[in-house]
Formats: C-alpha cells, sequence, structure tokens
C-alpha cells in the first residue's frame, strides 16, 4: 500500500466518522440517511483499497443506491423529523 | 434411499414456484405446504430406520468437504429434522382450510426450509445462511397478523435478531481465520487441542447471536410479545419449530467446537437465569398465551441448564434429559397453543367458559410441560432431579424444585379455572381436533411407555456422542 | 445526554478491546494462505475456468450458499410485500419531476440496464456478476421510478420473471445432481479460461441470478414506493 | 499497531460500535435500521479487511496463464458479498414493519408505543 493510498485512506476514515457523528446528532431523518449513504460509499472505496473490486461493486450498487432508495421511499410514510 | 439434498431442494423449488401455483389455484399453495413438510418427514424417517451410525456426507458443488459444502446427516440431526417436520406436518394439517394469501405460504415453507438447513448443513457458514433464512421469515410471521403487539413484538425481534446476527457472523470468520476452513468437523479437528484466546472471543460471538434466537436470558424480551401477539399457529411455530431449530445448532456447536469448561458454565448461568426469571415472569402474567410463552422460554432456558450440565460433569443422561424435555416441550407446546385457538381471543388465566375437550387437551399439555407423572415430561424432569442429586448439586436441585412447584402452581391455578366454569359448545376445526388428539395420545402414551422414544433418543445421543467419528468421517479427507 | 456519553464511552471501551485483540492475533495484511483458500486460490481456475477465483467460490464450492442467499432476497421481497398488503396511509408526494430529470432519466435507464447485463454476463472474467448485476437492473427502475411521473410496469412480467429465473436455477442445480451426483456441481465443460464462454455453469447462474434479483428488487421499490399492492 | 492497522481494523469497528450505539440511544424506529445499517457495513469492512495480504493483488488471474499473482484470500469476500445481501434482506423487512407501525400506531417513537413494554 502507497504512502497516497494510506494518506487518501486517513482521510475517507476521518469523513466517515464525521458521516457517523452527523448521522448519531441529526434530528433530520433524510440527513441521516445520506449520511449512511456516504458511510456505504465510503466502504466501497475501502473494498476497492483491499483488493476487492467485487465487493466493491456489490457495495456501491446495493448499499450507496438500492438501501439509499429503499430508505427515502419508506421515509415518505414516516416523515422526517425524529420526533414525531 | 432418497438423497436428503432433496428435502432442501424440493423446498425451494416449490417457494419459488408459489407466485404461479397462487395464480392457477387459490387452494394449491396450502397443499403444496402439506405436501412438502410430509415427504420431508418421510425422508427423514426413513433415513432414521436405516442408516448405521456412521454419518453420511452428502457434498454440493461437486467437491469434497473443506472445499465444498456438505450436508452432515447423522442419527442426532435426523431426530431433529423429524421433531421440526412433524411440527410442520401438524401446522400444515390443522390450518389446511384457512385461507390465506400465497405469500404467507411462501414464508411458511421458507422457515421450514431454514429449520431443515441448520439441522442438515455441515458447514459453518451455511449454517449462518440458514440461520438468516429461519430468522427473517420469523420476523415476518410474527408481524403477519398486522395488530399493535405482533407488530411491535415483531420489530423488536428484527433489531435484536439481527444485532445477533452480526456478531455470528463475526464469530464465525473469527473461526476461519483461525483455522482456514468452515466446515464444522475440520474446525473442531483443528481446534481440538489449542484453543487460543481469540477462539473463546469468536465463541462468546456465536454464543450470543444463538441466544436470541433460543429465546435465551437477556436476548429474549422480544419473545413474550410474538408469543401474545402472534396467531395461535404462529406461536405454535415459534415455541416447536423454529426455537427448536435453533436449540440444535447451539448443542452442535457448543459439542463439536466449543467443547470447554469456560462456554458450559457460561450456559449454565444463562439457562438457570432464563429459567427462573421466565417462570417467575409467568407466574405475574394475566394473559395466557403471555403466561405459555413465558412458560416457553423458561423450558428452553432449563434444557439448555441441562445440556450444560453434561458439559459439567459429562454425564451422558443430562444431554438424553435435555433432548427428551425438548421434544416433550415441542409437542406439548404445540397441543397447548393451536389449542388456543378453540378459546376466546384474548383469553386471560381466568378464561372459565371452554368447551370440555379443549379443556381437557389443554390439561394433557400443561401437565406434561410440569412433567406430572404418566405424561412425557415427568420422565425428563425427574431424570434432570436425580442427576443433580446423584452429582451432590444440592442448591441447584432445591432451586429447580423450587421453581417446577411455581411453574405446577400457575398451571394449575389455570387447569382448575377450566374445569370450574360452565361449558360452551363452540364449533372444533375437525383437522385441528385430529391433530390434537393424535399428540395428546403421544404425551400421555409415551408417558405410561417410553420405550419407542428413548429408544430413538438414544440413538440420535449415540451418534452426537461419538465426536471422534463424527469429524474423522468428514474431516477425514484433508 | 449523560447516558448518551455514558453509552458512548463504554461501547467504545469495548470497540478497543475487540480492535486490540484483533490486531493482536491478525496483524493487518500479514496473512498467509491456508487451508481453502489456498486451495482456490491454486486450483480454482484448473477446477472451474473461471479467472475470477471469487466468482468461482461464490458460484460453486460455496454455490449452496449462494443459492440460500437468493432465497434471503426472495424472501425478503415476499415478506415486505406481505407486510405492505392491505396499508392504509397518507404518504407525503415526491416532488413533480422536471423537464431535464424527465428526459434525462428515459434515456439513461436503458443505458443502465445494458450496464448491469454486462456486470452480470461477465461474472466470471471481471468483478461483478448476478448480484451487482441484477441491482444495477432495479436502479434503472429506480430512476424511472422517481423521474417519470406515473411511471407503472406490468406486474405479471415481474412476477414471471423471477419464478422463472428462480425455479430455473433450482433446476440447474438438480441437473448437477443427476449429471454429476452433486447438487449444483459442474455439468459442462469449463472451456479456454479468460474466454466470454467459459468457466462451465457459472454465466448461466450469474446470469439467472442477476434476472431474479433484479426483478425482485424492482418490485420491492415498486412496493415500497406504492404502499404495497392490493391482495 | 501501525496507521494502516488503524483505519482498516479500526474503522469497521469503529462503525460497529457507532451502529450499536444509534440502537441504543435513539428513540426512533427508522434510526435503529440507519443504526443497523452502518453497523452491516463496519461487519463487511472487517471481514473483507481480514483477508488483505500486503502487496497481494485482487483474486482475478486476468493475464491467465502467463502470470499467476499473489492473491488476497477469496473467501471472506465470497462471504461478504451473501453478508451484504443479506444486510438489505433485513432492511427491506424492517422498513416494511416500521410503515405498518407508522399506520397501527401514529409514530415510530419507541417511547409512545405503549401497547407493551419496551
Amino acid at each position: 500500500m502507497s504512502e497516497a493510498v494510506v494518506i487518501f485512506s486517513v482521510v475517507l476514515a476521518l469523513l466517515v466518522v464525521l458521516a457517523t457523528f452527523i448521522l448519531w446528532l441529526t434530528k433530520d431523518l433524510l440527513i441521516g440517511v445520506l449520511s449512511s449513504a456516504v458511510i456505504s460509499l465510503v466502504a466501497s472505496i475501502f473494498f476497492l483499497i483491499l483488493q476487492a473490486p467485487d465487493v466493491a461493486i456489490t457495495e456501491a450498487s446495493v448499499g450507496a443506491a438500492l438501501t439509499t432508495g429503499f430508505f427515502i421511499f419508506a421515509l415518505k410514510y414516516v416523515g422526517r423529523r425524529e420526533d414525531d | 434411499m432418497v438423497n436428503p439434498i432433496l428435502i432442501i431442494a424440493l423446498l425451494l423449488l416449490f417457494a419459488f414456484l408459489m407466485p404461479l401455483l397462487g395464480l392457477l389455484h387459490r387452494r394449491l399453495p396450502a397443499f403444496a405446504t402439506l405436501i412438502l413438510p410430509a415427504f420431508n418427514l418421510y425422508v427423514a424417517v426413513n433415513h432414521f430406520l436405516k442408516m448405521d451410525f456412521i454419518p453420511v456426507v452428502i457434498k454440493t458443488g461437486g467437491f469434497r468437504p473443506p472445499f465444498g459444502i456438505n450436508l452432515a446427516v447423522d442419527h442426532f440431526s435426523l431426530f431433529f429434522l423429524i421433531l421440526v417436520n412433524a411440527i410442520g406436518v401438524f401446522i400444515a394439517l390443522s390450518y389446511l382450510l384457512e385461507e390465506q394469501d400465497y405469500r404467507f405460504h411462501i414464508l411458511f415453507l421458507l422457515n421450514l426450509l431454514g429449520a431443515s438447513g441448520i439441522i442438515l448443513t455441515g458447514d459453518l457458514f451455511n449454517s449462518f445462511v440458514f440461520l438468516e433464512i429461519l430468522a427473517i421469515s420469523s420476523y415476518a410471521l410474527a408481524g403477519s397478523r398486522k395488530e399493535k403487539p405482533a407488530l411491535e413484538g415483531a420489530i423488536k425481534y428484527l433489531i435484536i435478531g439481527s444485532i445477533g446476527a452480526s456478531f455470528y457472523l463475526l464469530g464465525v470468520f473469527i473461526l476461519y481465520k483461525v483455522t482456514g476452513t468452515l466446515n464444522i468437523a475440520d474446525i473442531a479437528l483443528k481446534l481440538q487441542n489449542a484453543k487460543s484466546g481469540i477462539v473463546y472471543l469468536a465463541g462468546m460471538f456465536m454464543l450470543v447471536g444463538l441466544f436470541v434466537e433460543t429465546e435465551l436470558f437477556p436476548l429474549n424480551t422480544w419473545a413474550p410479545d410474538v408469543y401474545q401477539g402472534a396467531y395461535n399457529r404462529i406461536a405454535v411455530q415459534f415455541s416447536s419449530l423454529i426455537s427448536k431449530a435453533a436449540i440444535y445448532l447451539l448443542f452442535r456447536i457448543t459439542f463439536l467446537i466449543f467443547d470447554d469448561p469456560l462456554f458450559y458454565k457460561l450456559l449454565l448461568v444463562v439457562g438457570l437465569l432464563t429459567f427462573v426469571v421466565a417462570e417467575f415472569n409467568a407466574l405475574a402474567q394475566k394473559d395466557l398465551k403471555r403466561m405459555l410463552g413465558y412458560s416457553s422460554i423458561g423450558q428452553m432456558g432449563l434444557a439448555v441448564l441441562a445440556f450444560a450440565l453434561y458439559g459439567m460433569i459429562s454425564h451422558p443422561e443430562a444431554f438424553f434429559a435435555a433432548t427428551l424435555l425438548i421434544v416433550n416441550h415441542a409437542i406439548a407446546k404445540a397441543l397447548l397453543f393451536a389449542n388456543m385457538d378453540n378459546m376466546s381471543e384474548n383469553a386471560t388465566i381466568d378464561i372459565r367458559s371452554v368447551n370440555p375437550f379443549s379443556s381437557l387437551m389443554f390439561a394433557i399439555g400443561a401437565l406434561s410441560v410440569m412433567g406430572f407423572p404418566f405424561t412425557l415430561g415427568f420422565w425428563a424432569k425427574i431424570e434432570i432431579l436425580g442427576i443433580l442429586l446423584r452429582t451432590n448439586l444440592l442448591f441447584l436441585f432445591f432451586l429447580i424444585i423450587l421453581i417446577f412447584m411455581v411453574e405446577a402452581f400457575y398451571y394449575f391455578r389455570v387447569i382448575t379455572n377450566l374445569f370450574r366454569g360452565e361449558t360452551v359448545c363452540r364449533r372444533l376445526n375437525p383437522l385441528l381436533a385430529f391433530s390434537l388428539v393424535v399428540f395428546s395420545i403421544f404425551l400421555v402414551y409415551q408417558g405410561f411407555y417410553p420405550i419407542f422414544t428413548f429408544s430413538w433418543l438414544n440413538r440420535a445421543l449415540n451418534a452426537l456422542l461419538n465426536k471422534a467419528i463424527y469429524i474423522s468421517i468428514i474431516a477425514g479427507g484433508l | 445526554m449523560i447516558r448518551k456519553v455514558l453509552y458512548f464511552l463504554i461501547l467504545i471501551a469495548f470497540g478497543f478491546f475487540i480492535l486490540s485483540a484483533l490486531s493482536a492475533y491478525f496483524p493487518f495484511g500479514e496473512n498467509v494462505l491456508t487451508g481453502v483458500a489456498r486451495y482456490y486460490t491454486e486450483k480454482g481456475v484448473k477446477d472451474l475456468g473461471g479467472i475470477n477465483i471469487v466468482t468461482s467460490v461464490v458460484t460453486i464450492y460455496r454455490g449452496f450458499d449462494t443459492l440460500g442467499e437468493v432465497t434471503v432476497l426472495f424472501l425478503s421481497v415476499t415478506a415486505l410485500a406481505f407486510t405492505l398488503v392491505g396499508l392504509k396511509v397518507e404518504k407525503a408526494k415526491l416532488p413533480k419531476p422536471t423537464l431535464i430529470m424527465e428526459t434525462g432519466g428515459r434515456y439513461l435507464a436503458p443505458l443502465i440496464i445494458l450496464f448491469g447485463a454486462y456486470v452480470f454476463l461477465h461474472g466470471h472474467l471481471t468483478p461483478g456478476g448476478g448480484f451487482p448485476g441484477g441491482v444495477i437492473i432495479a436502479t434503472s427502475f429506480l430512476l424511472l421510478l422517481v423521474t417519470q411521473e406515473n411511471y407503472r410496469f406490468k406486474k405479471f412480467h415481474i412476477t414471471t420473471t423471477e419464478v422463472l429465473a428462480g425455479t430455473l436455477y433450482v433446476l440447474v442445480g438438480l441437473l448437477g445432481l443427476y449429471y454429476v451426483k452433486s447438487f449444483l456441481g459442474n455439468f459442462l465443460k469449463t472451456g479456454k479460461p479468460g474466454y466470454l464462454v467459459s468457466a462451465g455453469i457459472i454465466p448461466i447462474i450469474y446470469i439467472l441470478i442477476g434476472f431474479k434479483v433484479g426483478s425482485e428488487m424492482t418490485s420491492a421499490l415498486n412496493n415500497l414506493k406504492e404502499g404495497g399492492d392490493e391482495h | 499497531m501501525n496507521i494502516e492497522s488503524l483505519i482498516f481494523y479500526g474503522v469497521p469497528i469503529y462503525l460497529i460500535v457507532m451502529g450499536i450505539l444509534v440502537i441504543l440511544t435513539t428513540k426512533n424506529l427508522f434510526k435503529m435500521l440507519l443504526g443497523l445499517s452502518i453497523m452491516d457495513s463496519g461487519i463487511n469492512i472487517l471481514i473483507v479487511a481480514l483477508g488483505y495480504i500486503k502487496g497481494a493483488t485482487a483474486p482475478i488471474y486476468s493475464r491467465y496463464p502467463e502470470v499467476f499473482e499473489k492473491v488476497v484470500d477469496p473467501v471472506p469476500q465470497a462471504l461478504v458479498l451473501t453478508a451484504i445481501v443479506i444486510g438489505i434482506a433485513f432492511l427491506g423487512l424492517g422498513l416494511a414493519l416500521v410503515i405498518r407501525i407508522k399506520e397501527k400506531y401514529g409514530t415510530v417513537n419507541v417511547e409512545k408505543l405503549k401497547e407493551l413494554k419496551w
């Protein structure tokens, strides 16, 4: 693993930390869904770095696209605010 | 003999075909759900009678065990397969005439598939996949009533269950990292002598994952809600099919891979806590189905307790008692929960107006769960008490006697109410009544003369306890 | 708030415990291929003719798992539809798509389907395979559902595809049982590694999985959007 | 513990921990499912990271038969493919149940679900 890749993954790791905190603390569920999509996308890049392209393409299509679609369609029934 | 892989292949084929069957005729799916478990039962009994004590390995994908996934069939797995599929036949037969969405039948078939798969498979990750099939269909079945308590129980179950499943997966993978294989027998072979600390961590993860499905404390908070809220046939499925398949996996894995005092101690504590907490909770319940649900949890706890006792003192009788308890509980609870169909909705423990037939059925089922003499449950409980006395575990002995008395108290309270109240005539479902009679006759007949159950059980346990043969036959190729 | 911080600290401590345990026993990147992994990487191409070892492991060596996985997905989609039958709840409307979205969606969707088909056809040669391929096809329908107002498709076609693909998958497995005495075993010639028509039954299985996953996910998305279908 | 293992073991374990944390602290069922989803991602990354080998390539022999590269462990990747699909299966059913709960109770807040004890 070269230096550049390591630095890149450090940046991605910080992004994950940020996204999880946003997901934890936000009151707006749509923002929560989007941060989980960001986490899935970063996970997919991690898979690529870890030499798992099969898993990466699956995680990108399932985790980042389809799961987000599921969540957003479900959000139409549940409502965006966390309190209600 | 029919290849046991057909059990899984045909169940899957029909589950996939079910939307088409539903389009052809609206009664076809219900008949398919009867025929398939009956076929499975036939295959399982046939193998059980004709097989000798050497396990049969059935490979998939064309590669021998450590490289391909295999099914490992021995008397112990066949015994559980018979139990699970007999319950499946019973449920399908009793509710054959009930109108249902074809999707409900898919869920039922896949639930049975998950249970049969867990029991047959010889591969650890494959057991995870089947556990998930079992779990996801259970969540959907638990929520199938779409009323308040059922939905809430289902979502609770889903959340706890998927955390448990994740830990189970992590445990499986750590074992793969340590041994380089996923085959249960092969892992057992490689871990026989040296267990490093990480194996204990993996074991903890996997057992925690299994505690959810086997309804053990403290991961069983979903179970009473599901038992109370779901349809009666679903409650039967939970108490007699789903948890029984899961406990098979718990026994198999603990016995083969985590055969270590530490894990048995953990199971002893968890089983005892489950038993005590659940039985005292059952005492405090007003709703009859919820009370039966707590009683179910308690029985699972007692079975795990007996199993753990086997591990601590290695008396095979304790294992015998655990398995006998499971059989007795599966049949008696199927009787009790299905019998709830003859009572009013939301029956409380003060229920007084039922027809005499269902009072009688309730009494037989309850007496067998309690372990009253001349029922099958008696032999299981007397065995446990006998072991405790012989090994001088007097504290445990008196504690369990106390809990048995608590159990007897809350069941007798309901029974006396049932027999003192007025009788009403309610229309009975004839198929259901037939199955109830068959089960109650089995419980009483085996209580008087338990040779049949004992001999089959002994064959099953002989197969399980011969660990060396199991390992050498399956993992010998490497 | 204090409860939240307390939970956070306890769980982070738990995480550190696991982290230190794992990195002590399995130092990162210092693996040696042993056991089954070694066999798969050394003999995989010779056995099955697929140069993508992950694909070979997924479809043949551990093909039984994959059948189970397809079942899990089928189960989940069925359960989703079953749970939503007869739902009566008002839902917020999606915003009205603009002209750009509508036109763009209409022209992009066929291309995405084409890409999905490419992914599952080349599963034994390049990264990808039945699951991502099917899901990519489903995302093209997701795009249509979002960008086209009042977009509908025929449910009967979706159901038929699903039933056919699933049934054929089990039948391929049973053919393996008939020809090579092993469920899901490879009964075709493996061919020359690296070519499109090679690797025995791997491409067939992936095509079936692609169709099944694609149709299932599409119907799941539609069910979620419409709030369940009528009985 | 070097920086690489801190990232590729630490981040997934952190995701698992945060997933459990979200499930434990939130009152909203929908958000619990979000927590489950990130926990799944964490488990998946962890499993693939445990199978990584330094200096090895993906297990695809694209230059077969001339060059036989050193590859990473293919088994964890195959397992994770299965696990990802199982994860979305969980979520789909969970969302359907949550929508049903919203219909019956008018809320997805666990404190307001008073039918039974949580």
